[in-house]
């Protein structure tokens, strides 16, 4: 591998990273929503240039569904969902803006030091590769346990998943059957959490998971 | 023929302790009204005490069950075998085996259990008193006695009473604290188990105070007399054991022929005389104590008694 | 030759799809519920036949000395659960908390679920498997919030929020174990297959797996209902249909513990990695002692087994943690009645929820009056789960105890006061259900208790023997297991 | 062959279990079960017999292919199984007998029928087992059985709790246990009792097994502290059952103790005899001093059982000090002393639940002030209640006093004792022992004459009727061997001598050949006792006094009201009561043991209303021991319990923490 295929996946990565930091920082909606599709462009670029670097033809499909799918389709449903949901437009974090991205800048230099020792005999490109998509995996929980809103949460979930697809794409020659079965493992997950929205937005006229809570008796 | 002998000085035993009987209850009620400065009955009194209520007539509460009527012979029974197993007048008589001095503190037990028994028979609250009282004191008195027995016995490396004896009369005893321990601690026994004073005033029908005649109250005629015999058969056991413990000497052996034993009961009866008088005289000093008290002097005896046998333990390799 | 073990795995995959695909079709619920149970004997009887004529391990598919207890008890579980399941959806649809629709979904879902567990226990590629289980989560998923009530819809959000975040955990540590192996086999499905991984795993960057494992682990621990992942665990089981709570319990959780003994075996042919031990020993002590606190304060009687569940779990991951031939043994041992006897409890549950009307505990009492037969089967399974002799838990419970106690004597206590903790819990619950006097309905039930108690007869059988072949294939795995 | 008739037969009651189920809504279930119990448990006494006295040499062996896989199930009949076999089945023939009758006034037989062979089976089978899995598998076994016969009256109030303090308590002791076997079988799994007995323990490791055992059978004897289960379970069973768990399945407790502690754990350190001792004083005592305080006559008679086992304890104890000071004829007197107490409580604990058992059928009644005057109306069951009680109290001439004589003589050997801590301690045992028994006599007093004597508190006890023949057959018979044990002790004492040949390596002398039939346990001039003889001579003195009474004193007899200090009052109510009887004693010992505190009440000068006493006692080992824990565990579920009402974010944070927290130690550990 030369070094300027190493440079440019090492940037696409690095960018994914960069990208899934500027969803934490996101505090207003649709603003997060356009930064998921931004985060689904890189991917997809990233996911390109490995089909390219490791001639694998197949991993093309992958970028373009993340391009389509994620890119396009799922950020306009999302729009339609906040706006017709009535969701508030702001995303209500749990703990302060600051302190998250301090403690994501933690998750990332926690993934380096896991994963530089680890692959030490690994090819260099897929050890970048596996840092940095263990760091998006991370900033994705994050993004998950720091906002109270449902959309908020579904987003830091497709984010996790695009790490594991930027870590699958790295994964030289790794069989096809994999990223399909990723990529519609999300098509039919974001399929069911739609279902779930809606009947969720059918009885309890929100989709803040805390309203879910006060439904809870003292049964248990 | 030697057996025929031996059986006969048994039986001269058992006989001894029953004619005895009440003539130390008689004895030590006529020392002690004269240490009160009366003259008292006469010192056959309770043989015609025991007479006339045997040719009474019984009055048996309408309560009462075949305990109740049983209740006196299996008592009398009871101390009559404990007694005539403690030595008197001679050791090592025939029988003297079959029960050590552990078995006769459970014979006591045994007539005091029938005893308690028989007082909660008719339902009466008098009854209950006294049978909870006394079931109060034994459960002090016994494991002092238990303890007591323990100091002898492990001095004289024998729980039977005739080598017991027959080691206290010999040289190798010495003068030992736990041997003073355990007299002392036999002597306030004694006292708490033949309800005399300070523990009980046997002339007493005071309701409040009264233990062994509280459980007695419902007995009449024979009953009482066998009772009241069983009684006196308690109190000469316990003088006769002590003196033949403490006062070892001039005991025959089995054997020894007719002299022997004729200087054995010469001594023992002097034993008894000896001991009864300081009876009296320490029961006519000493004032009697309320009925919770008596936990407290039991309890004295028993750590004299624990005291004394673990000095023992401690002290000597046995 | 081969040719018919091919043809009996390919059975035991595909009868479950293929049903899966008709019953959604059909509308006749009372057909669809024997077709139900029709396919799931012709799985099972296909599963038995496994057991005479194995195939050929290939490169996706393999049925070994690993597996093939599991197929078999999870197509008999299945079985038994469809026999229950129809005598107990009967009374749903009588009481109208389940529409004909729904059940035609239901079934479809039911066999779904078993092609899909089915698949996670004879794939030979490790992301075929991940694939199994992540189909196993989505059809179990929908059947949790099938009573579409506030909680039902609440636990299969929890489930799938949480099974999807494992599910990503478990794919990355299998991304992991595939770059692990890529490097020594090459490229290619050779690096997904188990029985390479197994052949090459000396020569694995130990590394490489130590991090895999991890994600593995908390992956699909995940599923296991480890604490502290175990949170969709007791809300899934409480509020789903109770014969999926009968599978969950009894099979998914196997399935997914079954996936980490895999990986466990690549681990412990390499040589350099970290034992796995530890973790699994922390994950399943933590287990054990959370949920036998958790059983005390339950009202709900689902929900209390639940939990019931979560502790055998942990039972189990300690033991593989402890490794070593005898605790193996005793895992896998403890795998296979909980998910016999926990499957019993909730048959009895169910028509105990069902006689009742209610799921509330204070309102199920002096359950031996009201319904015998139901109480005292209850009984018994609660006493077996509690390993009580003579039943089969108490023979790997024993050996888990004894073994652990030589080695770590701490973690033997701290193992026996959870023990204890979570017996006080359980007892205390099921004299209050069984025994004192009777509440509520006291009307008697027609139902079938024969899977009941064909499976609590099984336990009982195996507290005091075992046949040798099932022995056998243990101590092989356990040897694997290290 | 005797190994193999008693597994047959424990797989008869097995099956008669079994086949009770099946029965149970026939009435003609009762004799069946009982009946079939009756022949089955009768025919393994005579074995059981025959192998201790005709074979003890040569001990029997069975293997079956059941039980864990590799190891087998192991079967070993040697004269100390044997000895137990004898005890666990002589009780079972009694009790099944007793039940013949008793059984007829069961409410709800189809609670009892299928698990009271079910649990005589795995009393039988606990003594026979060889290996661990098999003994812990029948040990536990028998407190399942046990348990389902405690929760057949389950509607009764409190017995709920008394199921779930039993079952967890003897859960906790089989956990022990089976700590106990795991550090004895070694990591390799040598759960045979051979392998387990030939291979070398380190002290630590076997001093760590021993002290687990004692929680292990100790729980299951009834040792104090671990005895909270025991007065509240025996009661709640049926009397029969009670009587079994009271007589037979302590002593099955004890055989497990003494067969790990004396037999498998090799040579004994000193300071495990001074540990079983301490634990046998005070059971014993603090044991009978509950006993005094209680008012229900099964809860009575349930905790002199953990006096007793105290007792035997002391034995036990006694016996582990002299091994390990290699004074094995001591060690052989002290282990007789324990053993033959074994049998005799066993004897008088069966045959006084079966007296209470009657009561309970005769008038509904186990409160004690609310009885009364049975022996007026229920004269049979009154006499052998009398004997049991006699017996209990250690009174010569009956069993009791034998035993507790040859404790007591086993303790004057203990000056040979090197270990100072052991002088000290000896003593003050024996005075706790010599405390119990007196005490035990003041208790069975109370117990006797409040139920029995005086005038019935309640129309029930007015009409109580005398129980059928078959609980007055058991009883009797029971009663006999309880004298007869009393006065031929030498028989009993020569059968245990192979016992102790076998576990100690040495025996007393044997008795059969002393004169007279007297039992002497070192040398006829240290000690000796002769049953017979007082019992003779008593009966004699008896005898001559009555003839002479009657033959010259006046012989008549008049009925009239009591005299009563002349205030007889004809209202029952103003008898003493067991509450009343215990009154000083609690004075004595229970403001020190139950802190108990009296308050009086006295209305003012001219107030008419009654006086009140109120008495507050409070059950410290309870408060110490049981209730923290209690709380412990209460306050911890609370605690957790938070957990499970979290929102799915904080769920996730769980999740999130634990990788990262995870991660974090692997980042650290590379």
């Amino acid at each position: 591998m030369t070094g300027l295929e190493f440079d440019v996946a090492h940037v696409l990565a690095g960018g994914l990273v960069l990208v899934s930091f500027m969803l934490l920082y996101q505090d207003r909606m649709y603003p997060l929503i356009s930064v998921f599709a931004l985060q689904a462009v890189v991917l997809s670029l990233s996911v390109a240039w490995q089909a390219f670097v490791q001639n694998a033809p197949h991993l093309f499909i992958t970028a373009s569904i993340a391009l389509g799918f994620k890119a396009i389709v799922i950020p306009v449903a999302l729009h339609r969902i906040v706006h017709r949901l009535g969701i508030h437009r702001m995303v209500e974090p749990v703990v302060g803006l600051g302190p998250t991205m301090l403690f994501g800048i933690g998750l990332v230099a926690l993934s380096i030091g896991v994963m530089l020792p680890v692959t030490a005999q690994a090819n260099s490109l897929a050890r970048e590769d596996l840092a940095f998509s263990l760091a998006v995996i991370l900033l994705g929980l994050l993004m998950m346990v720091s906002r109270h809103n449902a959309v908020s949460q579904v987003i830091g979930f497709m984010s996790l998943e695009n790490g594991l697809i930027l870590a699958a794409s790295g994964a030289k020659g790794m069989p096809l059957v994999v990223e399909i079965s990723v990529a519609f493992s999300i098509l039919i997950a974001f399929i069911v959490i739609g279902i779930f929205l809606f009947r969720i937005r059918e009885r309890f006229d929100t989709v803040d998971l805390q309203a879910l809570q006060r439904f809870r008796g003292g049964q248990r | 023929m030697a057996i025929i002998a031996d059986l006969l000085v048994q039986g001269g035993q058992m006989l001894l302790v029953l004619l005895l009987a009440p003539l130390l209850t008689g004895y030590l009620r006529k020392v002690r009204a004269r240490l009160l400065r009366r003259r008292g009955p006469p010192l056959f009194q309770p043989y015609r005490d025991l007479l006339r209520l045997i040719r009474k007539e019984v009055v048996v509460a309408d309560g009462a069950s075949w305990l109740f009527r049983a209740a006196p012979y299996l008592i009398f029974a009871a101390i009559w075998v404990a007694a005539s197993l403690v030595p008197t007048f001679a050791i090592d008589l025939i029988f003297s085996w079959s029960a050590d001095l552990i078995a006769i503190v459970a014979l006591l037990g045994s007539a005091r259990f029938f005893l308690a028994l028989a007082g909660l028979d008719v339902g009466t609250s008098f009854g209950g008193i006294g049978a909870s009282r006394e079931m109060m004191i034994a459960p002090l008195a016994e494991p002092a006695m238990i303890m007591i027995v323990f100091t002898l016995s492990l001095l004289a490396r024998s729980t039977q009473l005739s080598f017991v004896v027959a080691f206290m009369s010999g040289p190798d005893v010495g003068l030992r604290i736990s041997v003073a321990l355990s007299l002392v601690a036999l002597i306030m026994v004694a006292l708490a188990e033949n309800a005399r004073m300070p523990v009980d005033n046997p002339a007493t029908h005071l309701e409040l105070t009264m233990v062994h005649e509280a459980m007695v109250l419902e007995y009449s005629g024979r009953h009482l007399a066998m009772i009241e015999f069983a009684a006196s058969l308690k109190l000469l056991l316990y003088v006769s054991l002590i003196s033949a413990i403490f006062l070892p000497w001039g005991m025959a052996v089995a054997g020894q022929g007719i002299e022997a034993y004729v200087i054995g009961l010469a001594v023992y009866l002097a034993k008894l005389v000896l001991a009864g008088f300081m009876l009296a005289v320490f029961e006519t000093s000493i004032a009697k104590m309320r009925v919770f008290r008596v936990s407290e002097f039991l309890g004295t005896a028993l750590m004299l008694g624990l005291l004394g046998t673990l000095l023992l333990f401690v002290s000597r390799n046995l | 030759m081969n040719n018919t073990g091919l043809i009996l795995v390919r059975a035991v995959l595909l009868v479950p799809a293929v049903a899966a695909a008709i019953l959604a079709l059909i509308p006749a619920y009372k057909l669809t519920a024997r077709l139900n149970i029709l396919a799931s004997l012709a799985t099972l009887v296909a599963a038995l036949l496994l057991l005479y004529k194995r195939p050929a391990p290939g490169l996706f598919l393999i049925v070994d000395d690993v597996n093939i207890i599991f197929i078999v008890l999870s197509t008999f579980v299945g079985f038994t659960t469809s026999v229950f399941s129809a005598s107990y959806i009967a009374h749903e649809l009588e009481i109208g908390r389940l529409t004909p629709v729904s059940l035609r979904f239901y079934h479809a879902m039911y066999q779904g679920l078993m092609a899909a567990m089915n698949l996670a226990l004879v794939a030979n590629n490790v992301g075929l498997m991940w694939v199994a289980v992540e189909m196993a989560t989505l059809t179990t998923v929908l059947m949790v919030g099938i009573y579409q009530t506030h909680e039902a819809l609440e636990a299969a959000w929890k489930y799938f929020i949480l099974g999807s975040v494992g599910i990503g955990l478990a794919l990355f540590g299998t991304i992991i174990v595939y770059m692990a192996a890529s490097s020594v086999v090459g490229e290619g499905l050779e690096a997904m297959a188990w029985t390479t991984l197994v052949k090459e795993a000396p020569h694995f960057d130990s590394d490489l797996l130590n991090l895999a494992f991890v994600f593995l682990l908390l992956g699909y621990g995940t599923k296991a209902g480890l604490v502290p992942l175990h949170a969709w665990l007791p809300d899934a089981h409480a509020e789903g249909p109770t014969p999926i709570s009968a599978v969950l319990s009894g099979l998914l959780l196997n399935v997914a513990l079954f996936t980490l003994l895999r990986f466990k075996i690549v681990m412990a042919g390499n040589p350099q990695a970290l034992a796995p031990g530890p973790l699994m020993v922390a994950l399943g002590l933590v287990s054990l002692v959370f949920a036998a606190f958790m059983l005390y304060r339950r009202k709900d009687i689902k929900r209390l087994f639940a939990y019931s569940s979560i502790e055998h779990m942990g039972i189990i991951t300690f033991a593989f943690g402890m490794a070593g031939p005898l605790a193996n043994f005793a895992a896998l041992l403890h795998m296979t009645m909980h998910s016999l006897t926990k499957s019993a409890i909730f048959f009895a549950v169910g028509h105990v929820a069902q006689a009742k009307g209610t799921q509330r505990l204070s309102d199920i009492r002096g359950l031996t009056e009201t319904h015998p037969v139901l109480g005292w089967g209850l009984l018994v399974g609660v006493m077996a789960i509690a390993g009580l002799p003579p039943l089969g838990i108490f023979m790997s419970e024993f050996l888990v105890v004894s073994s652990t106690v030589t080695r770590q004597p701490l973690l033997a206590l701290i193992l026996v006061a959870g023990l204890l903790v979570g017996f006080g819990g359980l007892l205390r619950q099921i004299i209050g259900i069984c025994f004192g006097p009777p509440q509520g309905s006291a009307a008697p039930l027609r139902v079938s208790y024969i899977p009941m108690f064909a499976h609590l007869g099984l336990v009982a059988l195996a507290g005091i023997y075992i046949p040798r072949p099932v022995v056998a294939w243990f101590q092989h795995v356990a040897r694997l297991l290290g | 062959m005797d190994l193999i008739a008693i597994l047959a037969l424990a797989a008869a009651l097995l099956a008669l279990g079994v086949l009770a189920i099946l029965l149970t809504r026939l009435r003609v279930a009762t004799p069946i079960v009982y009946g079939g119990s009756l022949v089955l448990t009768a025919l393994a006494l005579p074995l059981a017999i025959h192998h201790l006295l005709f074979a003890a040499g040569a001990d029997e062996q069975v293997w079956l292919p059941l039980g864990l896989p590799w190891l087998g199930s192991h079967f070993h009949l040697d004269s100390l199984a044997a000895f137990f076999l004898i005890v666990v089945n002589l009780g079972a023939v009694a009790a099944s007998l007793y039940a013949l009758g008793y059984g007829r006034h069961e409410p709800a037989p189809g609670r009892v029928l299928p698990f009271y062979p079910a649990f005589l089976a795995g009393m039988n089978l606990v003594v026979v087992a060889d290996d661990a899995f098999t003994f812990l598998l029948a040990w536990e076994f028998m407190s399942l059985s046990s348990w389902a016969l405690v929760m057949a009256r389950h509607r009764e109030e409190g017995n709920a709790r008394a199921g779930f303090v039993y079952l967890a308590m003897a859960s906790f002791g089989t956990l022990a246990l089976l700590l106990a076997f795991g550090l004895l079988a070694g990591s390799t799994g040598a759960y045979a009792f051979d392998q387990i007995r030939t291979s070398k323990h380190e002290a630590l490791l076997a001093s760590l097994a021993f002290a687990l055992v004692i929680l292990g059978a100790g729980s299951k004897a009834g040792l104090v502290p671990l005895h909270a289960w025991l007065p509240l379970a025996h009661p709640a069973a049926p009397s029969h059952v009670s009587a079994l768990m009271s007589g037979v399945m302590t002593k099955v407790a004890v055989y497990g103790f003494v067969r790990i502690v004396l037999d498998l754990l090799g040579e004994p350190l000193w300071w495990w005899g001074m540990v079983v001792l301490a634990l046998g004083g005070i059971s014993s005592a603090l044991g009978v001093l509950y006993a005094l305080m209680e008012h229900d006559l099964k809860r009575l008679l349930a905790y002199h059982t953990v006096e007793n086992i105290g007792i035997i304890f002391i034995g036990l104890g006694l016996a582990l000090a002299f091994r390990s000071n290699a004074l094995d004829l001591a060690a052989a007197l002290a282990l007789t002393a324990a053993l033959f107490h074994v049998l005799n409580h066993s004897l008088f604990k069966s045959l006084l639940f079966f007296g209470s058992g009657a009561v309970l059928v005769a008038t509904g009644q186990r409160d004690m002030e609310r009885l009364g005057g049975l022996i007026h109306r229920m004269p049979y069951t009154a006499f052998a209640f009398l004997v049991g009680s006699t017996a209990i109290s250690a009174l010569p001439p009956l069993n009791g006093f034998v035993s507790e004589w040859l404790t007591f003589q086993s303790i004057l050997v203990s000056p040979q004792l090197s270990q100072w801590a052991l002088k000290f301690f000896v003593p003050a045992m024996a005075a706790l022992l010599a405390l119990a028994a007196a005490l035990a006599a003041a208790c069975f007093v109370k117990a006797f004459g409040v139920t029995f004597l005086g005038r019935p508190r309640t129309a029930e006890a007015a009409a109580a009727q005398e129980v059928d023949r078959f609980a007055l057959g058991a009883m009797f018979g029971l009663s006999a061997l309880c004298l007869l044990a009393g006065i031929f002790p030498g028989v009993v004492i020569d059968a245990i001598s192979l016992v102790t040949q076998r576990l100690v390596g040495a025996q007393m002398p044997a008795q059969l050949g002393n004169a007279w039939l007297s039992i002497i346990p070192i040398a006829a001039s240290r000690s000796s006792y002769n049953g017979l003889i007082v019992f003779a001579f008593i009966g004699l003195a008896v005898f001559a006094s009555t003839y002479a009474i009657h033959r010259w004193a006046s012989r008549a007899v008049r009925r009239s009201a009591a005299w009563d200090c002349g205030f007889p009052d004809p209202s029952p109510r103003t008898q003493y009561t067991a509450g009343s009887f215990a009154q000083p004693i609690r004075k004595e010992f229970g403001t020190l043991v139950f802190l108990a505190r009296e308050r009086v009440t006295m209305p003012l000068p001219g107030d008419s209303s009654p006086a009140r006493l109120e008495v507050r006692m409070r059950d410290l080992i309870w408060e110490v021991f049981y209730e923290p824990i209690w709380g412990v565990v209460g306050f911890l579920a609370d605690q957790l319990n938070k957990l499970q009402l979290l929102s799915i974010r904080k769920y996730l944070s769980l999740v999130f923490g634990v990788l990262v927290l995870i991660l974090l130690v692997l980042a650290l550990w590379q």
